[in-house]
């Protein structure tokens, strides 16, 4: 009934949608954290090489190692060890690199890799499942399978033998954790086609005379794209976490490398010694990782009609 | 047909108002409806989609969904008033007094349970409340003492002690709301009701689907019926036959019905009165026979005059003009203005009230004040 | 069955039959006989009417009839042309003169898309307007030809009412200029006072273009408001096809009889005059022998099982597919000579 | 019958993916590598060139007609059995378990691949489902609370409870833990629980000398009840404690969430109305008409995790020095020990494949609407 009308007004028309999201930021500021915690990380990650030379992760200084001057965290460690000089707000870690420039240079860096995974998953995933789905039949078939194939290991395990075989590389990795993530998105935009292309009005674009690809590519796809991005959204922080766990469990070009995994993983062994150098970058990791998902979340709200009321 | 008029009523509304509260804004989806069922009677609530007539039966039933508020008015079911009663007093309500059938029987009964589940649930939730209709039926079932087989004379002596206040196990119970169940069925002339009650909802076709959701509605012997487009998703000749068990239905239950529908060729069919919806309003209320000979309200006049018809030769059809007001803005006074050929100066101003203009029959028009 | 001339369209024997996918091999394991030999005409100029109970195929054989599904057997002509096995380029220009419009308004029309080039689409697929200021003027015409105006282009489907939403849908299908239109349960969706309004459009608009409709519809009242021929479908086969005037006064199929019988009248006059068909419709994948429609009439014979029933032309113009000839009110039947 | 017929072509398929897996893993790890990778198993350090070059051979890895151990390693032309050629025989010795020697440092050539496997595969199996089992009992009624109490505060706190869990590093959360109940939480001198390993006998709850119990199955827990060791019993079950919690902490979101969403649906379905117009009690209306739709889509989502926690666990078995498969995965890449490697995807994909059919078969079960 509340539907019928609303559907009937002119004013509420194009308008709704921005409307509809700012009400939502009103009802949950949860959603509003998460767009501005993703928004805040982005602009870290693009302003790091204003903050801190992208250089700085390769110098290392022998007297610094693993001290702690912050005088507003007393650690209640017996051994925490004050290295004086410069103040490092987050301690420094085995090579004696302030921590929080190590985050500020490696927040791009895990931004980077996940970008590139889920955009490419994402555009891999839009045309193989969409065809897949328009075609049907064989085509179908051979897609599903090879999908079949990629899900039936976990990602993790693909990943480690392919950084075995091909080398610890950052391109490797983006490759690997890419190969464990595109399935997923043939089959959900395979799912979203297949009920989209049910809909009536693909049926009266080809009583019209359209063409399949114009049909799949200018109309189906477009209606389709939502879910997938609300996806990709919430994917940003799950690639960055398994990123972050192969480097941290060694899979690293370097010892030294700045990523926050790799950054933890220095700080493991000093767990009881050091604790900020796994904290704060795990830390990182969390709060980038839960404001994506936050603002996924709250995308997923404002484009799910059904929600609505 | 004058008992009936005589008799008192059984459910009556008054100046319900009803607002959704959307993020595009408020819907005011009630605008005061003013609305009274008589004992016995079949009244048809008529009118077009948005017009506010499921969510009257709703509000009648106390299902309005959360962002519904009730601004105003009352509804008195039997004496007590609906709106000041507890959550849990409602339920009770429901469970025996009101009941429902819906439009898509498809949508409406669950698909993973079977029909047997989803009907016997609604005795074995609280078997107290039904044990003694379950028994009364079941010896009358069974039939004056005489010369049975000395199995039924045996249940029938622990039928008797039961309803001194004997209590029954729940193997007996169950056995006895089952047997029920399966009179019910047969009620709504469904065949082979044994077997449907081990069936699951799409193993049914649509009209046998239909007629389980009116056998749960009649399982609880109901003083009202409130059925909400109950034949719009039927085929014509499935149509046909609901509307025969609705006929005969209300000659062996003594429910008060409330048919809510679109479709007025159905209304005529079966009604004994029938009040027209519009944007939220009643705008007419009358016999069935005087409001199809006689519309007074131009809304129904217009309404009557756009129906296609199959009992006639091809004519040009008469519509009218412009569409069903968005109700998150509805115009101001009498709602149907902006698309009322009659309309003239008062009506963007005054809403109308509904008033008797000829015996029994109510109108809200500005055209027909004194 | 009549002249060839004259015939837009022609359909002999056409059939759509769905398998039933199941087993090891994933075979078909039986057949949804969805359409199942349907001989149809239709004249230039004429609206042909295609009633009948959800599920008797009508709306497949419209679909099919549009190539929206390959058919499984028999032949569809338009203009004298056999279409039916036509691949993608060769059935363009005919897709260019069939069009077609669907019964939820809202459901046919892309959400993302505007009605301007909704409009323009159909134009640029065909090639009917040469620059962007042709189209748009051309897009201009039709949705003023169906009743709404200019500024409504620019809005997106959402914004309309459902009567604005099918009118938009035709002037979309009016965009290729096609000579045919099907015209699938085009109101079944709208309000009472909204579908006579965009019945009144369609009439109109059929008489300036010089329209031919194929009018499918449940709803036996708007069928006989709107069409000069009408065919009465039932599990997949045209039982009756005749004028419309003849058809609904003197119906000679059973079936006819039965459907016509238990539409109610909006008139509580005559009230109780329904007359009940008992059972369902039998399932299309388990179709009774012979005569079809044999399980719920009231006047089958042995031979009704034993054999299908011959369209036989009863009177001229008007066809049935039965054996006998019913005397409905006196109930008593002779047979057909075929 | 119908059902029948159906599991064995899923069979079937499974088997096909299987097949295709094989191909893939099989590229990876051979057409990647140098060949002479393929032989490091199957050799000892005393072995001579002549005898490194049969097993080549034997190994359909070189030619026969290779002339000599350095130019197989050399890649001479002629010298290497093209990549398809090598697959059917990598396969036949996958398929009789012959895996070859280990090249883990320490036991490198004394054991062969298969034991080192399957003898630390019960100690991931028993964590991956402990985890698993955890993260159901908890996820699903939180995801019914949340649907329920849709956007009051118990929503709130079930949704922050399962998104944090959901967006915080693994190996990241399991440190907090240790640090927690290692560091902070200390009675008479000694963390509450034990920080790692399978078997720790320094916390406050563990038993100090718990002895020792014979091998049945494997399974640590299974094997010390079967002893009849109460003492092992619990020392293993205390140490299961910490890494079981952190992998269903971090895994409950997925299935929180899909029963959050799929319950909230089921409650607005036309059913739900039907059923409260029945007079039917919430209680009834919730567990009875909502969850039975609800739960059929966590039946499929609670099958998958299980799955993937078997490979899923590497990280938490580095984090808690487990001694599982997942931890050894990570010492077979540093030596590259590819065979190890390889049996580990295959038998995770073997059970991954399986659990989906079981669970595709649970589904049909449960649907009366499903056919096949």
């Amino acid at each position: 009934m509340a539907e019928e009308a609303r559907n009937r007004n002119s004013r509420t028309g194009r308008w709704a949608d921005v409307r509809y999201m700012l009400h939502l930021f009103r009802q949950n500021p949860i959603v509003l954290a998460g767009a501005v915690i993703s928004a805040a990380s982005v602009i870290i990650a693009l302003m790091s090489g204003l903050l801190v030379s992208s250089t700085y992760w390769n110098h290392i200084t022998p007297g610094a190692s693993l001290c702690w001057n912050n005088q507003l965290i007393d650690w209640h460690i017996a051994n925490v060890f004050n290295c004086g000089g410069p103040v490092y707000p987050l301690g420094t870690d085995l090579y004696g690199r302030g921590l929080l420039q190590m985050i500020i240079v490696a927040i791009p860096v895990d931004l980077q890799i996940a970008f590139e995974v889920v955009a490419s998953a994402m555009i891999i995933g839009t045309v193989l499942g969409g065809v897949a789905a328009y075609m049907g039949g064989v085509v179908d078939e051979i897609i599903l399978r090879a999908t079949d194939i990629f899900l039936a290991v976990p990602g993790i395990l693909l990943a480690i033998v392919l950084l075995v075989v091909l080398g610890r590389t950052i391109p490797v990795l983006t490759t690997a954790v890419l190969i464990t993530w595109w399935p997923f998105y043939v089959r959900l935009a395979r799912s979203q086609v297949l009920s989209e292309k049910e809909k009536l009005y693909v049926e009266r674009l080809k009583a019209t005379g359209a063409s399949g690809p114009r049909i799949l590519f200018r109309h189906i796809i477009p209606n389709t794209i939502y879910p997938i991005l609300i996806q990709g959204t919430l994917d940003i922080g799950a690639v960055i976490l398994t990123v972050s766990a192969l480097m941290f469990i060694g899979l690293t070009p370097d010892p030294k490398y700045p990523e926050l995994g790799n950054l933890a993983k220095q700080g493991i062994q000093y767990i009881f010694t050091a604790p900020w150098m796994i904290l704060f970058p795990g830390l990182t990791l969390l709060i980038i990782s839960v404001g994506f998902n936050l603002l996924g979340d709250g995308i997923r709200d404002v484009f799910d009609p059904r929600l609505r009321r | 047909m004058t008992a009936r008029e005589e008799a008192g009523p059984i459910l009556k509304i008054s100046d319900l108002r009803v607002t959704f509260h959307t993020y595009a804004g408020d819907v005011k989806a009630l605008n005061g409806v003013d609305l009274t069922v008589r004992k016995g009677e079949v009244l048809g609530l008529v009118g077009e989609s948005g017009c506010g007539k499921s969510v009257t039966s709703l509000a009648v039933a106390g299902l309005l969904p959360p962002n519904a508020e009730l601004e105003s008015g009352t509804i008195t079911l039997a004496g007590a008033d609906i709106l000041k009663m507890s959550r849990e007093e409602i339920r009770q309500k429901r469970l025996t007094d009101i009941a429902m059938v819906f439009q898509d029987p498809m949508t409406y009964l669950n698909p993973v349970l079977t029909v047997g589940s989803q009907l016997l649930e609604i005795i074995t939730q609280e078997p107290k409340l039904f044990l003694p209709a379950l028994v009364r039926h079941r010896l009358e079932e069974i039939g004056p003492e005489g010369k049975e087989a000395p199995a039924l004379a045996a249940e029938r002596e622990r039928l008797l002690s039961i309803s001194r206040g004997g209590r029954p196990g729940r193997k007996e119970v169950e056995r006895l709301a089952r047997q029920y169940v399966v009179s019910t069925l047969r009620q709504v002339r469904l065949p082979d009701p044994e077997k449907v009650l081990d069936m699951y909802p799409f193993e049914l076709s649509g009209g046998m689907r239909q007629r389980v959701m009116i056998a749960m509605a009649l399982v609880r012997r109901p003083k009202l019926l409130l059925a909400d487009e109950m034949t719009t998703a039927l085929d014509v000749t499935v149509q046909a036959q609901i509307l025969q068990l609705l006929r005969e239905l209300r000659k062996e239950i003594d429910a008060s019905i409330v048919l809510i529908t679109h479709d007025l060729a159905v209304v005529a069919e079966v009604c004994d009165r029938v009040a027209v919806m519009y944007a939220g309003n009643i705008v007419e209320l009358a016999g069935v026979e005087e409001l199809y000979s006689d519309p007074l309200h131009p809304y129904t006049k217009g309404l009557l005059a756009s129906i296609p018809r199959v009992d006639s030769a091809r004519t040009r059809q008469v519509s009218i003009g412009g569409s069903v007001p968005n109700l998150l803005f509805p115009p101001s006074g009498c709602r149907f203005h902006p698309r009322c050929p009659k309309a003239f100066g008062k009506c963007p101003q005054v809403k109308p009230p509904l008033v008797e203009v000829k015996p029994g029959h109510l109108v809200a028009c500005l055209l027909y004040e004194e | 069955m009549v002249s060839e001339t004259g015939n837009l369209l022609e359909t002999k024997d056409l059939m759509k039959w769905f398998p039933q996918r199941g087993g090891f091999l994933n075979r078909a394991q039986s057949y949804l006989r969805a359409v199942d030999g349907v001989s149809l005409t239709v004249r230039r100029g004429e609206t042909v009417g295609l009633v009948g109970e959800s599920g008797c195929g009508k709306t497949t054989l419209g679909r099919t009839i549009m190539r929206l599904t390959d058919p499984s057997g028999g032949s569809v002509k338009f203009e004298g042309k056999e279409i039916s096995r036509l691949r993608r380029g060769a059935l363009k220009p005919f897709r260019r003169k069939m069009q077609m419009v669907f019964q939820d308004p809202y459901a046919s029309l892309d959400p993302r898309q505007n009605v301007r080039s909704a409009i323009v689409e159909p134009m640029r697929i065909h090639g009917i307007t040469r620059s962007k200021k042709e189209s748009n003027e051309f897009a201009e015409d039709l949705i003023d030809k169906v009743g709404l105006n200019p500024d409504h282009l620019s809005r997106f489907p959402h914004e309309f009412s459902g009567g604005q939403r099918q009118r938009i849908a035709v002037a979309i299908a009016l965009a290729a200029r096609p000579s045919f239109l099907v015209l699938d349960e085009p109101t079944s969706s709208l309000d009472v006072s909204v579908q006579a309004q965009v019945l009144t459009l369609l009439q109109d608009l059929k008489q300036n273009l010089g329209l031919t409709y194929l009018f499918i519809s449940h709803n036996l009242a708007v069928i006989r408001q709107m069409c000069d021929r009408t065919a009465v479908m039932y599990l997949g086969r045209v039982v009756e096809y005749a004028p419309t005037g003849m058809l609904f006064e003197n119906p000679k199929h059973p079936y006819t009889v039965a459907l016509l019988s238990s539409v109610p009248i909006p008139d509580p006059r005559k009230r109780g005059q329904l007359a009940v068909l008992s059972g369902d419709v039998p399932n299309a994948v388990n179709i009774p022998s012979g005569c079809r429609f044999r399980t719920r009439c009231g006047f089958a014979t042995d031979r009704c099982s034993s054999a299908s029933p011959p369209l036989v032309e009863i009177e001229k113009d008007h066809w049935i597919e039965c054996f006998y000839d019913i005397d409905f009110g006196r109930r008593s039947k002779t047979e057909l000579a075929s | 019958m119908k059902l029948i017929v159906y599991a064995i072509r899923r069979l079937l398929l499974m088997v096909l993916v299987l097949f295709g897996l094989s191909i893939l893993i099989f590229y990876l790890t051979r057409g990647l590598l140098p060949p002479n990778f393929a032989l490091a198993p199957y050799v000892t350090p005393r072995m001579d060139d002549a005898a490194r070059l049969s097993i080549a051979r034997s190994l359909d890895v070189a030619t026969s007609s290779c002339p000599s151990y350095t130019a197989f390693v050399d890649q001479q032309a002629g010298c290497i059995v093209p990549l398809w050629g090598q697959y059917f025989k990598w396969l036949t010795n996958v398929l009789s378990g012959n895996w070859g020697y280990t090249l883990l440092p320490g036991i490198a050539g004394t054991d062969s691949t298969l034991h080192v496997f399957f003898s630390r595969f019960p100690y991931t199996v028993e964590l991956a489902l402990t985890g698993a089992f955890l993260a159901i009992a908890i996820g699903i009624p939180l995801g019914i609370v949340s649907a329920t109490h849709n956007n009051r505060l118990p929503d709130h706190v079930a949704r922050i409870f399962s998104l944090g869990g959901y967006s915080v590093p693994q190996f990241w959360f399991g440190a907090i833990l240790q640090i927690v109940f290692v560091l902070y939480i200390r009675v008479n001198g000694v963390g509450l629980l034990p920080a790692s390993g399978a078997l720790s006998t320094t916390c406050t709850i563990c038993f100090a000398d718990p002895g020792t119990i014979g091998t049945f199955t494997g399974f640590p827990i299974i094997d010390a009840l079967a002893s009849g060791n109460i003492p092992y019993f619990w020392d293993a079950l205390v140490a299961l404690i910490l890494p079981a919690l952190t992998l269903a902490i971090t895994s409950i979101g997925a299935l929180s969430r899909i029963v959050r969403s799929s319950m909230m649906e089921a409650l607005r379905q036309d059913y739900i109305i039907l059923a409260q117009s029945k007079g039917l009690k919430d209680r009834l209306v919730v567990y009875k008409h909502a969850l039975r739709n609800a739960l059929l889509p966590a039946v499929t989502v609670a099958g998958l995790l299980t799955a993937y926690l078997l490979g899923g666990v590497v990280v938490i078995e580095i984090v808690f020095s487990w001694p599982g498969v997942g931890n050894t995965a990570l010492v077979a890449a540093e030596v590259l020990d590819i065979n190890f490697l390889e049996l580990y995807v295959l038998v995770t994909a073997v059970i991954i494949v399986a659990i989906n059919l079981g669970v595709d078969i649970l589904y049909a079960k449960l649907d009366p609407r499903v056919t096949y």
